[in-house]
């Protein structure tokens, strides 16, 4: 008998990973493409007040990384469900692979993607203010002092947003890629049930409270991580629907 | 306005997944993707590098103030100005004195003189004292905020002009301040310990003034407001 | 090649079926392949190959029956995914790697993947590493896949159709490569085909399938005995005709036919048909499969016949 | 040598017949180490279980001899054993040729010895 290879889950899962990272650069192309857009973006400024005296006029530009972070945020979404898709799923199957390995791969490469993408997302404000001091011609530039850990703590909570955003996309894409009708059903399904919800807003002010109102750091990340897990494992348990190649 | 936006967002959605498809999947640059990775990396490193290296005081630190406190220091103003008028001049705090003079009258009386429009100079307000010739002025001014910074310092006292008996004040430059203002990213803000949120409201009104000390029985041509006693 | 007395089966298939919607893709096939044998997947387009052979590579699940692979069920399975390697038309790589990249990358994957034949192969099909998958013509792709299919040294290589668009040199060339490197390192083949003659030499067995069932599975050494072509007088060969299985018959004009009977005419009845003066003859593999796959006993000419 | 496919005779036949055409023109001598499946199976681009195939029928008839783990060897009485059997059969062959055109000719069994006689005769006549 020709000698049968092994095939442990944790080892696949790592090649794949690594097969990925290297397969998948597109993804940090578009990720640099969108950060660079959102940098010009904020160039501009997030906000802007001014007034006038008889003696005195002001002019008050108000920047930050913000449009940056949110790209980057919808940019973790749309790269997960791009991952659901069957081109990326096809290029798994030409390799060794189960659904699960396929899965928890994807999974995993999205992940350190965020992380990369949370990085570049906070350290693009350090350009952002060397961009505004050089060019933007003003009488002071002004800015709340940040220690190094509360930044360090907002840049992860960046991540665990990006990350929070990417399950949701992945889960997204999983249900799209079931079936071809739910591209159309689910955001209909959605607007309908938001239009019908008008009278109340306080879901999506609720959703959005719940982690953007959260104040302690560690309840936070309690709540991004296990919301990210729910939704990358009903993800799993979508996908295990499926055939592959048909 | 929720649902609006909201569709907004998904047809972003749609399109970014079309074009990035179109981006990412089946272009192969690969040369220039290395290039394109490592440039970024540098650009960013290189601008923390910068920002670590900029001078000391390139950076006015803000102490964030919130709308009540512009509010209240707007409403401190008035009560200021109040005060003044009442000529209830003790109570106001002499920190607000910026600039001061002293004139010596030759004659018993005393013109002053504006540009026109007589109002785009600063108020003058003034209190019978003393019975020498000696004249004394101060200048009250104002604290100014504007997104969140302290920019009093950028406004000047005016300048006067002393005669033998008369006292131009200078057309004042008007003042214009620009402030680039750095917020904290919404993620950092949310694990701050100073949660309040910062105002986009300022504390700028015309509220300074000069108060003269004139001597009894000198008389008075041009706009001075003498205080009720 | 250790040949024993004891033979692992690497696919076995009970009642397998699979349905798409109403129409049955395959129906209750039953099959056992042994290892480190080359085996012809033969069937007309439609009949069911690419299914079967998607299954067997756990790609699709089936719908009822048993199929085991490496004695582990296929569909999802990494153990069978780590020691099969599927090459098809449709396989697919990231745009963004060059074929060199994909080779590194499938060697990571298939421990046995021999890097250096491999490359060789590339350079004799003038294939360059640094070429990608998408810009390739359908016949160089092909040969790319096949390369990797023959360079990865899995246990079991299923080829589905891997020949389609290549030119026939090149044809010849893969099917020489993939007998020589199977030589030097035996493992079990799973070959699927439309075109018999072209693979029927390297074969050891043979596979038949029409419309979704199993229709034969014999060594392809029995199968060019299988059957036997009667050729002679109309009346003489009706007779023959009405006592067994007819797989096939064509009128040759002017009182003469020709009929294809399955192979089990005694030395007697040899004697006593060749005494009729009916001619008999051997019927090769690729008429054959043609003649069994074939939905009446007449084929096309049955369209055009009015009586 | 290229093996036709379309013919008649099944592949490993043809492998056995080159086998033993290889034997009696002395290419291969009794007691030498004949081809393996393998060899067999690369020379004529075929399945080795074809090639196998036709050694084996080899070895049946008593022309090759195996020994354990070294292989196939080629026996002493080989090459009497291939041309008695060609004789035989390419022999036959010919007589039921023989036979049967006589028959379709309307020739009697008589006649038919008669002229084989005749033949033999005259060719032996002619040897001498």
């Amino acid at each position: 008998m020709m000698y049968l290879a092994e095939a442990r889950m944790q080892d696949v899962v790592k090649k794949q990973l690594q097969f990925k990272l290297k397969a998948y650069r597109g993804v940090f192309t578009s990720l640099i493409a969108v950060q660079v857009l959102a940098i010009l973006f904020s160039l501009g400024g997030i906000g802007m007040s001014g007034g006038e005296t008889e003696n005195f006029s002001y002019e008050a530009n108000y920047y930050s990384g913000n449009i940056v972070i949110v790209l980057t945020m919808l940019w973790g979404f749309i790269t997960a469900v791009l991952l659901t898709t069957r081109a990326y799923r096809f290029d798994d199957f030409s390799f060794v692979t189960n659904r699960v390995s396929s899965n928890v791969s994807n999974i995993y490469f999205l992940i350190v993607s965020c992380i990369l993408a949370g990085i570049t997302a906070m350290l693009s404000s350090f350009l952002l203010k060397v961009l505004v001091i050089s060019f933007v011609n003003t009488d002071a530039f002004v800015q709340a002092s940040v220690s190094f850990p509360e930044y360090s703590t907002g840049m992860i909570g960046t991540i665990l947003y990006i990350i929070l955003f990417s399950a949701l996309g992945y889960l997204v894409g999983m249900f799209t890629q079931i079936h071809k009708s739910l591209i159309v059903l689910l955001p209909v399904l959605l607007l309908s049930t938001l239009i019908l919800s008008t009278g109340h807003p306080e879901l999506i002010q609720n959703i959005i409270g719940f982690f953007g109102n959260e104040n302690s750091f560690l309840v936070f990340a309690l709540k991004t991580i296990i919301t990210a897990v729910v939704l990358f494992g009903a993800s799993l348990l979508v996908s295990g629907r499926m055939e592959v190649k048909q | 306005m929720i649902i609006i936006s909201l569709l907004l967002a998904f047809i972003s959605v749609i399109a970014g997944i079309y074009i990035f498809n179109a981006f990412m999947g089946k272009y192969h640059i690969k040369k220039p993707l290395k290039w394109i990775f490592g440039g970024y990396a540098i650009i960013l490193i290189g601008s923390v590098l910068i920002y670590f290296m900029l001078p000391e005081d390139t950076f006015t630190h803000a102490k964030t103030y919130s709308d009540e406190e512009i509010m209240q220091e707007e409403k401190n103003q008035e009560e200021l100005y109040r005060l003044a008028l009442n000529g209830k001049i003790d109570q106001v705090d002499d920190k607000y004195i910026t600039q001061q003079w002293e004139f010596e009258l030759k004659d018993d009386r005393l013109v002053l003189t504006a540009p026109e429009p007589q109002h785009s100079a600063v108020t003058v307000l003034a209190e019978r004292a003393g019975t020498d010739k000696k004249i004394k002025i101060d200048y009250y001014g104002m604290k100014r905020i504007v997104g969140n910074v302290d920019v009093s310092s950028k406004v000047k006292a005016p300048e006067l002009e002393f005669g033998e008996n008369t006292i131009h004040i200078r057309k004042r430059e008007k003042v214009n301040v620009k402030v680039a203002n750095f917020s904290k990213e919404f993620t950092v803000k949310q694990f701050s310990d100073g949660k309040k949120s910062e105002s986009r409201m300022s504390a700028m009104m015309d509220q300074d003034f000069l108060y003269m000390q004139i001597p009894v029985g000198v008389e008075v041509t041009g706009g001075v407001i003498f205080i009720d006693e | 090649m250790h040949k024993g007395g004891w033979e692992m089966n690497v696919i076995e298939c009970k009642g397998l079926t699979k349905v798409y919607g109403k129409t049955k893709a395959l129906n209750d096939i039953s099959f056992t392949l042994t290892e480190n044998k080359i085996t012809g997947l033969i069937g007309r387009n439609g009949a069911g190959k690419t299914t079967l052979l998607k299954i067997i590579s756990g790609y699709l699940k089936e719908t009822s029956g048993e199929v085991k692979v490496f004695s582990e069920s296929p569909f999802n399975n990494l153990k069978v995914s780590a020691n099969l390697i599927f090459v098809n038309e449709e396989m697919s790589y990231p745009g963004s790697l060059n074929l060199g990249e994909i080779l590194k990358a499938a060697a990571t994957f298939y421990e046995n993947l021999d890097m250096e034949l491999a490359e060789r192969l590339m350079n004799y099909f003038s294939l360059d590493l640094r070429q990608y998958h998408t810009s390739l013509s359908k016949g160089m792709r092909s040969t790319f896949n096949t390369i990797v299919g023959i360079s990865s040294r899995c246990a079991l290589t299923v080829y589905d159709e891997p020949t389609s668009g290549m030119d026939a040199g090149v044809r010849k060339d893969f099917y020489r490569a993939l007998l020589k490197d199977y030589i030097a390192y035996p493992r079990t083949i799973l070959l699927s085909s439309h075109l018999l003659n072209e693979v029927e030499d390297i074969l050891e067995d043979i596979l038949l399938i029409k419309s979704g069932e199993k229709y034969l599975h014999m060594a392809m050494g029995d199968l060019k005995e299988y059957a036997i072509a009667l050729s002679g007088r109309s009346v003489s060969i009706t007779k023959w005709a009405e006592e067994r299985k007819v797989i096939f018959q064509k009128s040759l004009g002017a009182g003469s036919s020709y009929i294809v009977v399955k192979n089990d005419l005694s030395a007697l009845e040899i004697e006593q048909a060749r005494n009729e003066g009916i001619e008999l003859m051997p019927v090769s593999a690729d008429d054959l499969c043609v003649y069994l796959t074939n939905k009446t006993i007449g084929g096309i000419d049955d369209v055009f016949s009015r009586s | 040598m290229i093996l036709n496919s379309d013919s008649m005779k099944p592949i490993y036949i043809q492998i056995a017949e080159w086998l033993e055409t290889e034997i009696i023109s002395e290419n291969i001598n009794p007691h030498q180490k004949i081809y393996s499946q393998y060899q067999l199976a690369e020379m004529f681009n075929i399945n080795p279980a074809t090639a196998a195939k036709g050694l084996n029928i080899l070895a049946d008839e008593k022309v090759l001899y195996k020994k354990r783990g070294l292989g196939m060897f080629v026996t002493d009485e080989a090459k009497e054993t291939i041309l008695s059997k060609r004789k035989n059969e390419t022999l036959k062959t010919l007589v039921v040729d023989l036979v049967k055109e006589a028959d379709y000719l309307n020739v009697s069994e008589i006649e038919l010895i008669q002229m084989v006689k005749d033949a033999s005769s005259c060719i032996k006549g002619d040897g001498k």
